[in-house]
């Protein structure tokens, strides 16, 4: 992984390099670019619920990937998230990305009260806590159903000029656009949200403060030695974390336009966690990676697979989670790395014919 | 008073099956230091195999230990080719995480595959008959799971304490390299705690099957009880598994029907005890200290 | 580092980009703009008019030569994927009827019946998606038979203002009775509170002071009955003694309020829940209590009883159908015919007896009969004709049990309930059906 | 690799009978003699190297003590031959080559390990110790061993009941002694014994070694930083440096020695 590294960085800035750096981001842009117009608005749609949830893995990743605190439980934020958005809408006519923005404080807030136990709870157990709380949130929304709708679902409506009356009615993202339509227009403004998630999560990461969170995850002795405030940065870890779900969770409830409890439950969380392993903890697109990942193996290939064989897909689902921990921990970015770290390392002792380098 | 009685009579009844979901998840976390977050599925997979022989005409007793017999195959397995390839629960948390999040997946699926998403119905191994006591109904169902769970108890007992093989199984959870060391095959033996647990939670399986329904989702919030039951109780306590399950099993049967915030999540009080326990006296009511700090 | 994650995405990416090139472009000429149906109290004129209340009507969508695309979506994997029992009798029906020829329509054709399923794990957020992806993408003429409440009520706004009929609903809640507001929505189920009503009006015969034990499901589905029931028993000597909620999602069992309830003094238990839970529940009761006990109907299979462990015994239900596996109903003709015809399309005899695939039977038949009484071959035309049934019936509906329709006036097909009680494992009855034509929406206290 | 040899020769100048022990050793001529041959031996942990080959031998009924100075590879040593860690190289138990087979199976073929620092179980009581000691026993005398322990430690004998971890260090140390002894080794290997103890007590537990392997023949392979100690109770003495044996040779020469003693033995 270092060779990968210290190869790319010390390579001789030639025009060729420069243009192999610069490619695979031009094509990513293009398709990103391309798609809606190239499929039905169902499928955009469902684009758009894949981002939410790349978003939400973003979120677990700097939690789980970078500081290694373990949640199971960011589906319930995802949901806080949505919710918040939801009633700030609806019961009290918040402009609808206005919403976003306190949902994103509300998470932040939630996350920092999570994020005091966490101190104290570490590991497998911090693991267990947030399972139960990914299992009791549902019920929580049915508990105080007179705000949450309950399980009859809570509709997203704002006032809106409908025949010449101002009227309740679902809330619709208008594309301003003439060309585009409002599914193409949610897509973009959903796809610029994200994309600059990852970008501020990259610099983050890239920071001070990231490196502090990695160096939390492997040694918290030495980092608190080497003067680092240890509860802070998990504690304020947790909050990011959480905001940025929350910004998932709130996207998510204006993709949908209704919410329901049993979106909410603890398979969501796994799906998030899913997304970040599969894609590859601790890299910075992995989680995107893995939310597209995921969305092609629930909403496409699953979708073709013959009835009987449905139930397989948990199997299949679990037995590739299960075998990647064993043969690719990294997910597929550090699988892709330790290739390509094999390839090259093979191509420099190819060329150098010397020892192998070693560290 | 006496729908207060009936009420506590239930959870207590609820407690021993608790009980004895804790019991196997203990004897996992004695062995390998794992909280196996896909205990609730192997004991819904060889309590369907129960279900098979039962309804193939096997008397319920055989199909009981034919179910444990094949839980314990499962389990055993599960740890040859998932768990043990992994390494260290303390040392790589995530992983365990998720290949145990892989298992309950993978198991689940199964057992869909296998016996389809219809609800089964299983005797109650007691029958369905009553007692009345002071106006009270206690179902014989719920004094036999006392009961069983008293034998469990006792056998697990006798193993740990009185058998070169538990002994052994405690040799390997408390320090596996010395145990090594002195001749003991350990990962020979963290297979067996883990077909061990596995055969327990059959029994767990058994005695919900009749009251939930015979179904792939049998255990997946039964699961969180027995988590905190353990959590209670101490996660190496066999004895904190019984007392923790019990708890467990009162205060989530009575709380909700007397305490409005609950009505809509018997499991609350469940969660609540597992935090507070987590943050106050991380080793539990039984457990010991050294184990339960990371 | 960053090289490699972005060739990596980019490849994935590139993969289904692919995919999209396969699904093909976009179609233009879709425009997601519509405007809401308005009432039309006209009785002459047709209930819906499509002229009126569809901005871009594709009325014949999904209908090409003699072959009519129907979809459906359902829970085949998760919880509740019990329900696919439905939908494996609506599927036997569509092969049934594509055996014998196909469904006969009013042009004189008969279509064969292209049946797509979708799997929503029975949660409203995945609903939408694959009904979009049925209307748009597979291009279905009418949704048949789909099943829940909240996965219907996601995708309501969308079906009724893009003019997609979504028939036979498997759900009976109060809701679907709004046809006002919804007219492209028609349910294949009484509604829940009609079904209450018929246990209070048998009670005010036999126990007119009769004190209830209610136990419901916490949801639309149990809340509609526990409304029903108190808008029934305003004004009679009947009262509520006790009630107790129930989550299924919860996680516990339904023995610690059926412990509660039993010390409450009522002597009339309903068990207004449904699934696993309902049976069970009867299993929870105590020696020490002997109520008179209501059952819901979706818990009257044969499938869902055998989980009583021999407690169903004594228990009254309101019934509207048939029951394939009650001896007494097993001669009549339309028994006879799910039957044969069922097995021969592949259902096995567990399912056939088991009281839940039946059901789709009967929601594949009411589609038939909305496109044989249809004028023409058109989603409104269909609609319309549903909307307009007189004294007629379909699948398995009991003989005595009218069924007729009138646009918002009378949007439930089904109103008729006969009361029966459990004996040594059939259905006795006890009092004859009643048929409540045009009041559900009433029962609800709409 | 022949640079442990190469070692010797160079460093040996004086001490030419080391130099000898070492050949024989190396040559492999007379291996069926040695209980435990140790040929080349190399391993590490991770892609971090700290043995390069080393070679020992240890005969039936010996003492034999391995010197050197911290993070020399002395534990390492010890770990890499009762099969706790990976290793390349050849090591023959009795003639067989047991190169990569699991701690218990070496158990059962008569080598005890005392670990440096938790040689015990601390969740077992004092006597639980003494019988999973003898796990690889079948016979029946194994509680009339259990006895003799006590009778030989009157202490261990008094807290018998007690865990083990709530005893003191050198009450531990030789539990785990004990302990590994129950086995009935042919070979036991000690990792650092005296680590932590108080010098009264570190005699002790030398002394009772030394009757111990007296009486019952078992042989000892120590490693040991108290180079004085060590050598008072081996007969001979392998010095290690960053991973490779330097210097090899019967104790008294090197106690003898004083330009080894300051070279290697840091006295």
């Amino acid at each position: 992984m270092s060779a990968t590294a210290t190869t790319g960085a010390s390579a001789h800035r030639s025009p060729g390099d420069w243009a192999l750096k610069v490619a695979p981001w031009v094509v990513l842009f293009v398709i990103l670019a391309i798609v809606p117009f190239q499929f039905p608005s169902f499928r955009v749609e469902q684009f758009c619920f894949w981002m939410t949830l790349a978003i939400a893995a973003c979120g677990l990743n700097l939690l789980t990937g970078y500081n290694g605190q373990i949640s199971v439980g960011h589906g319930a934020l995802f949901g806080i998230g949505a919710y918040t958005t939801g009633i700030l809408i609806t019961e009290f006519g918040v402009p609808l990305f206005g919403a976003t923005v306190a949902s994103a404080v509300l998470c932040f807030a939630t996350g920092i009260l999570i994020g005091l136990p966490a101190l104290r709870i570490k590991g497998l157990y911090l693991a267990l806590v947030t399972l139960a709380v990914a299992t009791l949130f549902p019920l929580l929304l049915e508990q105080f159903s007179a705000i949450t709708g309950g399980s009859g679902g809570l509709q997203i409506t704002s006032p809106q000029l409908y025949r010449g009356e101002m009227r309740e009615r679902p809330i619709r993202l208008e594309s301003p656009v003439a060309g585009l339509e409002n599914d193409q227009w949610k897509y973009f403004v959903f796809l610029g949200i994200t994309v600059v998630i990852f970008i501020l999560s990259r610099n983050l990461i890239k920071s001070r403060v990231g490196r502090s969170l990695v160096a939390v995850r492997d040694n918290e002795v030495a980092a608190e030695s080497s003067g680092i405030p240890v509860s802070q940065v998990k504690i304020v870890t947790f909050g990011l974390s959480a905001a940025i779900a929350g910004i998932g969770g709130s996207l998510f409830a204006l993709d949908q336009g209704q919410l329901y409890p049993s979106s909410f439950t603890i398979v969501l969380s796994i799906y998030i966690l899913v997304a970040v392993v599969v894609g590859g903890a601790a890299s910075i697109i992995g989680p995107a990676i893995g939310a597209v990942f995921y969305g092609l193996f629930s909403d496409v290939i699953v979708q073709q697979m013959p009835d009987r064989i449905q139930p397989a897909r948990a199997v299949i689902l679990g037995v590739l989670l299960i075998l990647l921990m064993l043969l690719a921990p990294g997910g597929i970015v550090g699988g892709f790395r330790t290739l390509q770290a094999k390839w090259s390392a093979r191509r420099s002792s190819a060329l150098n014919s010397g020892p192998d380098p070693i560290v | 008073m006496r729908d207060f009685l009936q009420i506590l009579l239930v959870g207590i009844g609820d407690g021993a099956v608790y009980a004895m979901l804790g019991l196997g998840l203990v004897v996992i976390y004695r062995s390998t230091g794992l909280l196996n977050f896909a205990q609730g599925e192997m004991a819904m997979f060889s309590t369907f195999i129960v279900w098979t022989m039962w309804s193939l005409g096997l008397p319920m007793w055989l199909a009981i230990l034919g179910g444990m017999a094949g839980g314990f195959c499962v389990g055993a397995l599960v740890h040859q080719v998932a768990v043990r390839p992994v390494g260290d629960p303390h040392e790589k948390p995530l992983a365990v995480v998720i290949v145990t999040i892989g298992l309950f997946l993978g198991l689940n699926g199964a057992a869909q595959l296998i016996w389809g998403t219809l609800d089964r119905s299983m005797p109650p191994l007691f029958g369905r008959g009553q007692v009345t006591v002071f106006g009270v109904a206690v179902a014989w169902q719920k004094i036999g799971a006392v009961i069983v769970l008293g034998v469990m108890v006792l056998l697990f007992y006798l193993l740990f304490q009185h058998t070169k093989l538990g002994l052994a199984m405690r040799a390997v959870a408390s320090n596996s390299e010395s145990a090594s060391l002195v001749g003991i095959p350990v990962p020979r033996l963290l297979m067996l705690g883990w077909g061990l647990a596995a055969a327990v939670g059959t029994v767990a399986g058994v005695f919900i099957a009749p009251n939930l329904g015979l179904g792939t989702n049998l255990m997946q919030l039964t699961l969180i009880f027995g988590f905190a039951a353990i959590t209670l109780g101490g996660f190496d306590s066999l004895v904190g598994a019984v007392v923790g399950g019990f708890v467990v099993g009162a205060l989530s049967s009575v709380m909700p029907r007397y305490i409005t915030i609950f009505e809509k999540m018997p499991l609350a009080p469940a969660f609540i005890l597992i935090l507070a326990v987590l943050l106050f006296r991380p080793e539990g009511l039984f457990g010991k200290k050294q184990v339960t700090r990371v | 580092m960053k090289k490699t994650s972005v060739q990596v995405s980019a490849a994935l990416l590139l993969g289904f980009a692919l995919i999209g090139g396969a699904c093909g472009g976009r179609d233009d000429s879709s425009s997601s703009e519509s405007t809401e149906t308005t009432a039309s109290d006209s009785t002459e004129a047709a209930f819906i008019d499509p002229a009126a209340d569809c901005t871009d009507y594709k009325g014949t969508q999904g209908v090409t030569g003699d072959t009519i695309k129907i979809g459906t979506v359902r829970p085949e994997s998760g919880s509740y994927a019990i329900y696919d029992n439905v939908t494996k009798g609506l599927e036997a029906y569509f092969k049934s009827a594509n055996a014998a020829g196909g469904l006969p329509a009013a042009d004189g054709k008969k279509y064969q019946v292209e049946l797509i399923k979708k799997n929503d794990e029975y949660d409203p957020a995945k609903t939408p998606a694959l009904v979009k992806q049925l209307v748009e993408e597979d291009g279905v003429f009418a949704l048949v038979g789909n099943i829940g409440t909240e996965t219907n009520k996601s995708v309501r706004d969308y079906l009724n203002e893009n003019c997609v009929p979504n028939i036979a609903l498997a759900t009976g809640s109060t809701q679907w009775g709004d046809a006002n507001a919804y007219p492209w929505y028609i349910s294949g189920l009484p509604s829940y509170a009609t079904e209450a009503n018929a246990w209070i009006s048998y009670l005010e015969e036999v126990n007119p002071t009769a004190k209830i034990a209610l136990l419901y499901q916490d949801d639309d589905f149990g809340q509609s009955y526990k409304a029903a029931i108190e808008k029934a028993i305003e004004g009679t000597k009947i009262t509520l003694v006790g009630e107790e909620g129930f989550n299924p999602l919860a996680g516990s069992t339904t023995e610690a309020s059926v412990a509660k309830l039993s010390q409450s003094g009522a002597d009339t238990f309903i068990v207004g829940v449904g699934g696993t839970a309902c049976p069970l529940t009867l299993s929870f009761v105590p020696t020490t209590w002997t109520p008179m006990t209501m059952i819901s109907v979706t818990c009257a299979s044969k499938t869902a009883l055998a989980l009583a462990g021999g407690k169903d015994e004594g228990v009254y239900m309101a019934q509207p159908t048939l029951d394939p596996a009650d001896p007494a109903d097993q001669t009549n003709p339309k028994v006879v015919e799910f039957a044969t015809q069922g097995a021969a399309a592949g259902l096995d005899e567990a399912q056939i007896q088991g009281g839940i695939a039946s059901v789709g039977w009967g929601f594949g038949s009411m589609f038939a009969l909305g496109l044989k009484n249809a004028t023409t071959v058109d989603r409104a035309a269909v609609m319309n004709a549903l909307y307009s049934l007189k004294d007629t019936t379909f699948g398995l509906i009991r003989d005595e049990v009218t069924v007729n329709t009138d646009g918002a006036k009378d949007p439930w097909a089904i109103e008729g309930f006969r009361i029966v009680q459990r004996e040594n494992g059939a259905w006795v009855e006890k009092a004859p059906v009643t048929n409540e034509e045009g009041k559900s929406n009433s029962f609800a206290g709409q | 690799m022949s640079s442990a040899g190469d070692g010797v020769s160079s460093a040996g100048d004086g001490v030419s009978s080391a130099g000898d022990g070492v050949s024989s050793a190396g040559d492999g001529v007379s291996s069926a003699g040695h209980l435990l041959e140790v040929k080349t031996l190399g391993a590490g942990y991770g892609i971090v190297e700290v043995l390069f080959g080393v070679d020992l031998v240890v005969d039936p009924g010996e003492v034999v003590v391995v010197l050197g100075a911290n993070g020399a590879g002395k534990t390492t040593t010890l770990r890499a031959i009762s099969g706790m860690i990976a290793a390349t190289g050849q090591v023959k138990f009795l003639g067989e080559s047991v190169l990569g087979r699991r701690p218990d199976q070496l158990a059962k073929r008569g080598i005890a390990h005392v670990p440096q620092g938790r040689g015990t179980v601390t969740a077992l009581t004092v006597e639980e110790n003494l019988r999973i000691g003898a796990y690889v026993r079948s016979d029946d005398q194994i509680e009339s061993d259990i006895q003799q322990w006590f009778e030989a430690f009157p202490r261990l004998g008094e807290r018998k009941d007690q865990l083990a971890g709530s005893m003191s260090g050198g009450e531990q140390q030789m539990l785990a002694i004990a302990r590994a002894l129950m086995s009935r080794p042919k070979l036991l290997l000690l990792d650092e014994p005296s680590l932590g103890l108080a010098p009264l007590v570190t005699h002790e537990v030398f002394d009772r070694l030394r009757e111990i392997s007296a009486s019952t023949g078992t042989a000892v392979l120590l490693v040991e930083q108290n180079a004085n100690l060590a050598l008072e109770f081996a007969a001979r003495a392998y010095v290690l440096e960053a991973g490779r044996i330097v210097l090899s040779g019967n104790s008294a020469d090197l106690q003898g020695d004083a330009a080894i003693q300051k070279a290697y033995l840091g006295v």
